[in-house]
């Protein structure tokens, strides 16, 4: 076995000799061999799963980010799970691999940014927003498609059900978390993320309050838009 | 001469009335219109003058009418609405009046207009990123060696979610039909009473062609009562038979009509 | 193996080189993401269509090949094609690649949404909503599978056991909790449920359903559907 010295080189001429870069080195080629053999965006919690026991996947996939900078593929973040992908400025290369999708309608494409921008939404403040209702057929394709799902029941009368973006939305859109939507500080800052009762009819609405308060366990994007 | 020009112009004001029924279908309801319409003002959506606005709304309504479009209800009640919008916008308020003022309803148009914009560039921004399977990708040859077999069984939530609708589904169905066990149809009725006239010599209540088992249940009794008084009519209108009925609320009695 | 110190003279001087060396740094860019993306092995020629005109792409592959030696993964050689593949000593990360997945059978399927949805629930229950018998093998692998378990016993004569659905359950369903489940009219207003109900029969089963879930305490959901 040559391997583990010419590792230990690559490691030292790379990161300037860690006191502990063999094993690391190690690690790093695990999440590396991991990360190549799949398609689907792996968490930090499946990795430690499938590694000996005692590495430390998130260091690795920190040496390993960096290994990949500027590379043909790259290391990407899509919600709390990691993959690799062609870097985008080579798709041109690609036309061959490139599937042809739907082509979304555009009632789709808003209702996809508002669940994306206002998530958790229900479909009545959707169709608030749109000053339109939403066909069954729009919402039944983003969920088709898994860039929508059914989130946590919103507590207020009638306990209606609300809709957020799915991990396939982000790894599609290229997007780390739903924060790195564009333009969500400014649209936040302008308050259009608010969900702004009509005047005079007040009650109906305004239980948007409500949840962010009810939102405080972990997990969930809901709390995204509560803080700050 | 006088004829071809009306003629002409009948066909322009047609081409102009097609024109904005395509115009009101490419809309996505009243406030997708006034989105538009707000563009003419080349303002910033903050500025915007919401009367102005209403008023162009109101003018794009009334000339839809005019041509005698059919408009959907919602462009009907947005063009209510911002009427009496407008009529509070220019009014001077009336402090005995309760409920929001006008400029708080106006402020509020131009924050869902905004709103609804705002969306839309955001949607348009989401598609313009670049996207997984058209500009980068995922890794072409996935691994799935199989080396150690080992079977696990999946399900997605949305299997869950259809499969406990299929067993809902049919589930609703049931109820439907025990209830059609307490209902004696039409035509079961006509059919009996078709069957049985014939042997009636004078006049009897139609009560007395219940059938058996009909009569105690009063759901069923109900059900059977008055679909053989319909089937009655029905055959009085054949002229198969003749009613009658001597008081208010007295039994009504039939018999056979001899020819 | 005399090829790596070549290459990596190779690659110093391209890299030192002012002119050529960006040029064949992106060709390997270029090369690393068709490889990466291809779902089978390229030959030269095919590399060759597919990048721009006036690329070496076999020395691009031989500069790949360099760079990812001793890496979690290597570029290899099958017949006249190449391929990127996890490096061999790395096959045992594997292991959780080579689970076969299968559907759940559909009455499991079935058995796991009542149970999900009415839970806590007996057999008798279970059946009497399917309409059918529950086979002992369905409640079995459901209990294998982790995704339900025995709940409290119900205090009816018989003392029957319940079933309660477990937190791998939620975990693997994306669920919070089982009351984020939702509700028949959420299912059809998303386009699921593919039959409709005869008229005025529908509403009834939703209303029970909005009715229950007013209630807050958070354990179970039976109050949800035993009005049903």
């Amino acid at each position: 076995m040559s391997e583990p010295s010419t590792d230990a080189q690559a490691v030292e001429t790379a990161e300037e000799s860690l006191f502990d870069a063999p094993l690391m080195a190690e690690q790093e080629r695990m999440v590396e061999a991991i990360l190549f053999a799949t398609a689907d965006p792996v968490t930090v919690t499946e990795l430690e799963g499938r590694m000996p026991h005692g590495c430390d996947p998130a260091e690795a996939l920190a040496y390993l980010r960096k290994r990949y900078d500027g590379r043909g593929v790259s290391l990407v973040k899509i919600g709390d799970a990691w993959a690799l992908r062609t870097a985008p400025d080579l798709g041109f290369l690609m036309q061959k691999e490139t599937v042809e999708t739907r082509k979304l309608s555009r009632a789709a494409v808003e209702t996809l940014a508002i669940v994306a921008y206002h998530q958790p939404v229900t479909r009545a403040e959707i169709e608030e927003i749109r000053g339109v209702s939403v066909s069954r057929g729009t919402v039944d394709q983003l969920i088709e498609l898994e860039w929508i799902r059914f989130g946590r029941r919103r507590m207020t009368p009638g306990r209606p059900v609300t809709f957020v973006v799915t991990q396939d939305f982000l790894d599609h859109f290229g997007l780390e978390s739903a924060r790195d939507l564009p333009g969500l500080q400014e649209l936040r800052s302008a308050g259009l993320l608010e969900s702004r009762p009509a005047p005079g009819m007040g009650d109906a609405v305004v239980d948007e309050d409500d949840d962010g308060s009810e939102s405080d366990d972990d997990g969930d994007q809901s709390e995204l838009f509560d803080e700050t | 001469m006088s004829n071809a020009t009306t003629f002409e112009s009948d066909v322009s004001d047609r081409l102009a009335a097609e024109a904005l029924i395509v115009d009101v279908d490419g809309f996505e309801g009243p406030l997708d219109l006034l989105l538009t319409l707000s563009r003419t003002q080349k303002v910033d959506l903050r500025q915007i003058s919401v009367l102005a606005l209403a008023q162009q709304y109101l003018a794009f309504i009334h000339k839809a009418r005019d041509l005698r479009l059919e408009l959907a209800a919602d462009y009907l009640v947005m063009a209510a609405w911002l009427a009496f919008l407008k009529s509070r916008l220019l009014l001077p308020p009336d402090p005995s009046e309760d409920g929001p003022s006008g400029e708080e309803l106006a402020a509020h148009l131009a924050f869902q207009l905004e709103r609804l914009s705002a969306m839309r560039e955001a949607a348009a921004k989401l598609m313009a990123r670049d996207q997984l399977a058209r500009d980068f990708f995922a890794r072409g040859i996935t691994e799935d060696v199989t080396r150690t077999r080992r079977v696990t069984y999946t399900a997605t939530l949305l299997d869950l979610m259809q499969g406990y609708a299929r067993i809902r589904t049919k589930d609703e169905f049931r109820p439907f039909v025990l209830d059609r066990e307490k209902i004696f149809t039409m035509e079961e009725a006509l059919g009996r009473l078709r069957g049985l006239i014939g042997f009636a010599g004078d006049w009897t209540d139609i009560l007395s062609y219940l059938p058996d088992g009909w009569e105690i249940d009063p759901a069923k009794r109900r059900s059977a009562t008055a679909s053989t008084f319909a089937a009655s009519l029905e055959l009085a209108k054949e002229g198969k038979i003749e009613m009658r009925q001597g008081d208010v609320f007295s039994p009504i009695q039939i018999r056979k009509r001899d020819r």
